[in-house]
């Protein structure tokens, strides 16, 4: 009984019985080892279900938009529950509006290529750190030993080389907000890029305003992103979001203690939405 | 007319005049778009298509329309900016040049010309590359266009192997062409036909999504749209566009910018109402755009069957499945 | 379109000394929206003041930037002027050309370059400025003072005097607090009964103080002017109305229990009144070891009743009422010093006594009536050792802080002692005597004149040997070991917040310090008042303190509530957070961050895309929020903005500076 | 794609007249307080420096950071009450770990850390004020005009197309005599 093969019997079984509504996993793409998420509704295409090593997508955002019809079965892997916790305690959807099938995840890989995906390299927790039954045992895989790799390499650049770096990079972004719309915490009604009125960031796609959009996307995500690398994947034209979404964690921690969000449900609130008054104090 | 392929980088290099920018497809810090060619660049023609379509050429993402400023006596004074040059885009692929048809629809016919667009278009000349191979996303045969033919292009280099078949298609391609003496032999050769693994039926498609507003086909594949606008900023066909303004104190300069329909802020009214307020919704018409309404106002397909967007949809939407759900409907 | 006038001032030389303000006029008629320029010499004078008010009327302006001196200083005057035009007072922007940049800067064409800055910044967070009208919360007309102590009735008294509704809570079955336990108090040795009883029954008896005695606040909401307190009347087990107070029942009730007020030193029984002059004079059961109520024997005290009070199945009665001010008056206790000091035995030796338990020893109505004989033998200690500082300044052991009152009261402990046993012995060992109060030091000074050997040093070690309580010490002025066999020893011992300090504080969102005391909104210039709104200090609670400090600040405390409670209503400032439903998430994360507690997240029913949907959103108690916009920066969404400084004014007032 | 708009004024060409323009978020209770201090006992200090008056350090935005740098300011400062005398009680406790975020994020992405400074002056230290203020203008002026890609909105009129006139459109609702002296 493989994992795949658990998660279609137990999603018909909660389908049929009415414990949930509809049942959010993958379903396996037109192209060979392409998967692409699926949502169900009735206990006929529970077989249409895949869980394999190809399931790129992490489908924790998909509860915000299908739990108002009722409970939601979900398939969930590390990042997947990770980004349910964070949904839960962003207050987005509720812990009992989600019912949630745990799998081990060795990491995921490209289609084409076959190899690891970058986001699956860096994976810190490839286990659920939720659910509600586990389909199949854990991976147990061991945590990457250099988390800020990447952030250190730019640290080392100088300043003028840190300019250039980050101006080629904003110079790509076409502003398509696809790691907006991938990203679990990045939940709001109406973004800030929405408010013509505020008028924060102009429409024009240069350097400038692309990058107004994502320093404010960093700050607004910084101490709540949960590692999954999503939005870097996402990003059609390859952008090396997690290299600031790093730092900032990779500051977070160093200033104001280790911190991993989205860990459980009860976490304590985020670094930026607290104080402490011996925190040290540079602006003196 | 043939041109070797040894003759193509000589070809190029005596093209990049003072007077004209001449545009290749070739990777640009990872991205794969349509470039200047300067002494560094590397033209790429085996990649079948770029990731950034060539409309960028014709309706860049950000265009300056005009400068408007006010004067001592308080009028107005207002200044077009044209800022449209000579360009030479070399490598553009049959189901791109298909994309500039559907452009140049939209953007010159029906009454209204967008003289900014027509200018670019004025002094843009295309040289197309047939293609010998296909990507596994390719399906451009499915949607009436033939992978070796562009009737709209200036010049065709139709893909022979190891040599292209130049064939000048416009009194500016014959021009053109003629500039190429040196490179280019007699003779006529056979162009290699290409087979594309991707193929969808369109019979009947057109029609059947006339009613097809309420089928629950719709909410099954906009449950697992992220709404981004990836899909509509690298399809060459997309042309949805808004205009703002560069505000100083007395003057200021409205540029246009290209838009998304996937964006909720794209229909949001004054008012706070919202004509397509949630995923399905936007999904649903810009599906009926590509495949219905623009067959029903221009009389052919908005969608080129260039594949970018089947190749880079985060959670790997597809516009083929969909073409194939609504054939095996009814 | 907006029609915004601007007047710029000379004023006298101090503006037009080194800014060009003609110049500045010229350039600011040039601005958008902007219909009408004026310059004045003096605009905060009348003359000055009408001028502008006729340029509003004349113009139909409505919005007026003034470019003068600082807000700080004049916003105030501009806002009452602007109060009797058509204009709303908050439709103005104030740019400060004088303190910031005429008086700063020596050079004219840069000061009237900046200048010109400042009043285009000013003009655009003008034109996007709205409306704004502060709200109106009622006040109810009653006052809650939380601890019977000599604080909380003084409080109490005060506020009654004044004409208003006061409920005291005491958790105690009687008012009186610590003080009435004191036998004596300084500097003036006036007994403590003799000036705390009668404050007692005279707070018992007036007609507007209700005194809730055996009593606990349960929980708190609400807010300044309506703060709803629900209040647990702990079972008494007697019928307070049959109940004539004659103390038959005391007598008979066979059940020993150890005397808390008498520190432990005797016994009471479980039927009892804390002390004979308690207000209300009327006993209480003490459910725990009473044996009716324990196992269901006896049941005495009922038929010895003469009015048949007795009710053993009295519960606890929960009431809610609304008071418009809450005074905390929750006093002390002191620090227990047996587990921090092993050296002084840890309370093996019961000859080694407390400050408060020397004073029962000495209070006429204590267990020895007044006679100093020492717990263990009863005997009359002719040597007695007091140890001042015990807990207080001692960061590692045990507080760091100073307990202010121990010194006076260690002196007046050697004064009586001295008194009572004219041929006893007492050594004081100190490190400091600090008497700053009135006739404090003179006190002292008779104190030491009465014999009191005050050794410079503390006690290191104290141990048994003999029927002697060895001290051993040094004295640190000559610099030698000192060793002292005293029959008994009084620690002073450091105050500390009173229990259950935290979760009652918690419950009105008051502050409090890394020692529990309760924190005042400013230490030197709202020492009464906290940071929540409406929520009052006095007495010890706020920080160690004697007698006549709590009383003074229970007269301040009083005072603010009785300028709170004279009005009918408050006028909330208007600049405050407001929420845009539209874009809230309902996520909280706002919430947490205000320190007012001004937020809270309500359920709401909204019509959205023709459906109705119930959802969380946050909403801001216009009474609480200060307006300091903590929380607009924490919504990521923006949906909370601060009126008067919105983002959208903040941002058009940095596109402003740039690029005007 | 459209090509970097190289609008950044190369180090060399710094035209002499150039006057560093430097923003200051203020917050009203103790640093404004302490400007208008330095003014009482008039100090002076470079008129670089526009002061920008916020409620509370709190309130201060990171966004205004990013839209000032962008439209055309060198320098950013942000000013505070020191932790512990804030109005609002906890409003700096929060900007502090905000900044400091925010400063490290800036820095990262290549900006000059003199350019973005934040400082806790209290409404007394009216020399403390006029020292920052110093300091930061001599540290931006060093720094020269801020070379990273900009929004300034490039307004180099295009040459008038020759024959065509630029027609002047008259406006109905601003009237010349409406904007009178």
């Amino acid at each position: 009984m493989t994992a795949q093969d658990t998660i279609r019997a137990r999603a018909r079984e909660l389908l049929e019985n009415g414990e949930v509504t509809t049942f959010i996993g993958w379903e396996s793409g037109r192209f060979e080892n392409q998967t692409t998420p699926l949502v169900i509704t009735d206990a006929s295409d529970a077989d249409k279900l895949v869980c394999n090593e190809y399931c790129v997508n992490t489908l924790a955002k998909y509860a915000r938009d299908v739990v108002t019809r009722g409970k939601v079965g979900m398939v969930v892997r590390g990042c997947d529950s990770r980004g349910i916790v964070r949904l839960i305690n962003d207050q987005v959807i509720n812990r009992e509006d989600v019912y949630l099938i745990g799998v081990g995840c060795a990491g995921v890989r490209d289609r084409k290529t076959g190899e690891l995906l970058k986001k699956c390299a860096e994976c810190r927790h490839g286990d659920p750190v939720i659910c509600d039954e586990m389909a199949g045992d854990a991976a147990g895989r061991p945590q990457p030993s250099e988390r800020f790799k990447e952030v250190h390499e730019v640290e080392l650049m100088t300043q003028p080389e840190r300019s250039r770096y980050f101006e080629g990079v904003y110079a790509k972004c076409i502003r398509c907000y696809a790691c907006r719309d991938v990203c679990p915490c990045c939940t709001c009604r109406e973004c800030f890029v929405d408010q013509r009125r505020e008028n924060w960031v102009g429409k024009q796609n240069n350097v400038a305003e692309n990058r107004f959009y994502s320093l404010t996307r960093v700050m607004h995500i910084a101490d709540r992103c949960i590692e999954c690398g999503e939005c870097e994947r996402a990003c059609p034209m390859g952008l090396p979001l997690m290299k600031l979404n790093r730092k900032v964690i990779k500051d977070l921690n160093d200033l104001f203690g280790e911190f991993e969000s989205s860990m459980t449900l009860d976490e304590e609130p985020g670094k930026l939405i607290t104080y402490d008054l011996v925190d040290c104090e540079e602006f003196m | 007319m043939i041109l070797t392929k040894q003759n193509l980088m000589p070809l190029l290099r005596n093209l990049t005049g003072a007077e004209r920018d001449v545009f290749v497809p070739t990777q640009v810090d990872g991205v794969s778009k349509f470039a200047l060619m300067d002494k560094g660049t590397v033209p790429d023609f085996e990649q079948v298509n770029t990731t950034m379509p060539p409309k960028d050429l014709l309706f860049p993402q950000t265009q300056k329309m005009y400068h408007f400023d006010v004067d001592a006596n308080g009028s107005y004074r207002i200044h077009e900016y044209d800022e449209s040059r000579e360009q030479l885009v070399f490598g553009i692929r049959p189901c791109d040049m298909r994309s500039i048809v559907c452009l140049d629809e939209v953007f010159l016919t029906k009454g209204f010309v967008d003289e900014f667009y027509a200018n670019a278009r004025e002094k843009l000349t295309c040289v197309c590359i047939g293609c010998a191979s296909a990507a596994e996303t390719c399906f451009c045969a499915s949607m009436d266009v033939d992978p070796q033919l562009a009737p709209n292009a200036d010049v065709m280099l139709q893909d022979c192997g190891d040599v292209y078949n130049v064939i000048a298609q416009t009194p500016k391609g014959e021009v053109e062409v003629a500039a190429w003496a040196p490179f280019v032999e007699e003779g006529v050769v056979e162009p290699v036909t290409c087979e594309q693994s991707l193929a969808v039926s369109m019979e009947g498609v057109v029609d059947k999504l006339e009613g097809m507003y309420d089928h629950p086909i719709w909410d099954n594949l906009s449950i697992k749209c992220l709404n981004c606008g990836t899909c509509t900023y690298l399809c060459p066909t997309c042309h949805c566009f808004d205009i703002s303004q560069d505000m100083r104190r007395k003057d200021g300069v409205r540029f246009r910018c290209w838009d998304s329909c996937m964006f909720s802020e794209y229909t949001m009214m004054a008012g706070g109402h919202n004509p397509r307020p949630e995923k399905l919704e936007r999904v649903r018409n810009r599906f009926m755009h590509k495949l219905n309404f623009f067959e029903r106002r221009y009389g052919m397909s908005l969608c080129v069957g260039c594949g970018r967007c089947v190749e880079k949809c985060p959670v790997a939407l597809d516009i083929t499945r969909l073409i194939d759900d609504v054939a095996a409907i009814g | 379109m907006s029609r915004i006038g601007v007047f710029i001032c000379y004023c006298g030389s101090n503006i037009a000394g080194t800014v060009d303000v003609e110049a500045v006029a010229e350039m600011a008629r040039t601005l958008p929206d902007v219909v009408h320029v004026e310059t004045n010499k003096y605009t905060c004078s009348d003359p000055g003041q009408e001028g502008v008010r006729n340029a509003i009327i004349s113009h139909e302006i409505d919005r007026v930037v003034v470019a003068a001196c600082s807000p700080r200083m004049h916003e105030p005057t501009w806002r009452k002027l602007l109060a009797d035009t058509p204009v709303n007072p908050y439709m103005l922007e104030v740019a400060n050309i004088r303190e910031q940049c005429s008086w700063v800067h020596k050079d004219r064409e840069v000061a009237t370059a900046k200048a010109m800055d400042l009043v285009k910044m000013a003009v655009a967070k003008v034109a996007r400025l709205q409306p704004l009208h502060s709200t109106e919360i009622p006040v109810h007309k009653k006052a809650l003072v939380i601890g019977g102590g000599i604080a909380g009735m003084q409080t109490a008294l005060d506020i009654a005097d004044a004409g208003f509704k006061v409920t005291i809570v005491e958790r105690e079955t009687s008012l009186g607090g610590k003080m009435v336990m004191l036998d004596k108090t300084f500097p003036t040795m006036d007994c403590s009964a003799c000036i705390c009883t009668p404050k007692m029954s005279e707070v018992g008896n007036h007609p507007n103080i209700t005194v809730k005695s055996y009593s606990e606040v349960e929980n708190v909401s609400g807010y300044i002017g309506n703060f709803e307190v629900t209040i647990r009347e702990k079972a008494k087990y007697i019928d307070y109305n049959l109940c004539t107070g004659c103390g038959a029942c005391e007598t008979k009730c066979p059940q020993k229990v150890v005397n808390d007020f008498e520190q432990g030193m005797s016994e009471r029984t479980a039927i009892y009144k804390m002390f004979p002059q308690a207000v209300p004079a009327k006993p209480v059961i003490d459910a725990a070891h009473c044996r009716k109520l324990a196992q269901g024997k006896c049941g005495v005290c009922a038929k010895v009743c003469p009015t048949g009070a007795i009710n053993y199945e009295d519960e606890d009665k929960l009431t809610t009422e609304t008071y418009g001010a809450v005074v905390f008056a929750t006093g002390y206790k002191l620090i227990d010093w047996k587990p921090l000091y092993p050296e002084y035995g840890g309370g093996a030796y019961p000859d080694v006594i407390t400050g408060l338990q020397f004073e029962r020893l000495v209070n006429a109505s204590g267990p020895t009536e007044g006679h100093i004989l020492r717990p263990s033998d009863n005997s009359e200690p002719k040597d007695v050792v007091i140890i001042k500082c015990v807990g207080s300044r001692d960061p590692n052991k045990g507080k760091a802080y100073c307990s202010r009152a121990c010194c006076m009261y260690s002196a007046k402990h050697a004064h009586q002692y001295l008194d009572k046993v004219p041929d006893g012995r007492c050594y004081v060992f100190y490190m400091d005597v600090r008497t700053p109060g009135k006739g404090y030091d003179e006190f002292y000074m008779n104190t030491l004149h009465d014999g009191a050997q005050y050794i410079r040093g503390r006690v290191s070690k104290i141990y048994q040997e003999g029927g002697k309580l060895i001290c051993k010490g040094e004295d640190t002025l000559t610099s030698q070991q000192v060793t002292v066999e005293a029959d008994m020893v009084v620690l002073e011992t450091a105050m500390v917040p009173a229990d259950g300090i935290d979760e009652l504080a918690a419950k009105f969102t008051v502050g409090r310090d890394a020692d529990s005391w309760l924190v005042e909104a400013h230490a030197k210039l709202r020492p009464v008042e906290t940071n929540t709104a409406g929520i009052y200090l006095a007495g010890t609670c706020q920080g160690p303190k004697d007698i006549p400090d709590s009383v003074c600040q229970a007269g301040a405390a009083a005072s603010k509530v009785i300028g709170l409670l004279n009005k009918d209503v408050l006028q909330s400032n208007p600049q405050i957070s407001h929420v845009n439903e539209a874009i809230c998430q309902g996520d909280g994360a706002c919430v947490g961050i205000c320190p007012y507690g001004a937020i809270q997240i309500v359920q709401k029913t909204f019509r959205e895309n023709s459906r109705k949907v119930t959802r969380p959103v946050a909403q801001v108690n216009p009474g609480l929020c200060q307006g300091c916009g903590a929380c607009t920066v924490t919504c990521r969404a923006g949906a909370m903005d601060l009126l008067g400084y919105t983002n959208e004014s903040i941002m058009r007032e940095v596109d402003a500076l740039c690029q005007w | 794609m459209s090509v970097v708009e190289a609008n950044k004024t190369a180090q060399v060409g710094v035209p002499d007249s150039w006057e560093p323009k430097v923003i200051a978020f203020c917050c009203h209770w103790c640093t404004y307080t302490g400007a208008d201090l330095a003014g009482l006992n008039r100090m002076n200090y470079p008129a670089n420096v526009r002061v920008l008056r916020i409620p509370c350090s709190g309130r201060m935005n990171p966004q205004y950071v990013i839209e000032a740098l962008n439209k055309g300011c060198d320098g950013v400062l942000v000013c505070g009450c020191h932790p512990g005398d804030c109005h609002y009680v906890t409003g700096n406790y929060y900007a502090r770990r905000r900044m400091m975020i925010f400063k490290r994020l800036l820095e990262y992405e290549g900006l000059e850390p003199e350019r973005f400074q934040v400082r806790w002056i209290s409404g007394a230290e009216a020399g403390k004020f006029r020292d920052t203020v110093m300091s930061v203008v001599e540290q931006v002026r060093a720094l020269g005009p801020l070379n990273l890609t900009r929004e300034i909105p490039q307004f180099e009129l295009p040459a008038v197309p020759d024959g065509q006139e630029a027609f002047n459109a008259v406006p109905e609702e601003v009237m010349p005599e409406e904007v009178s002296a």
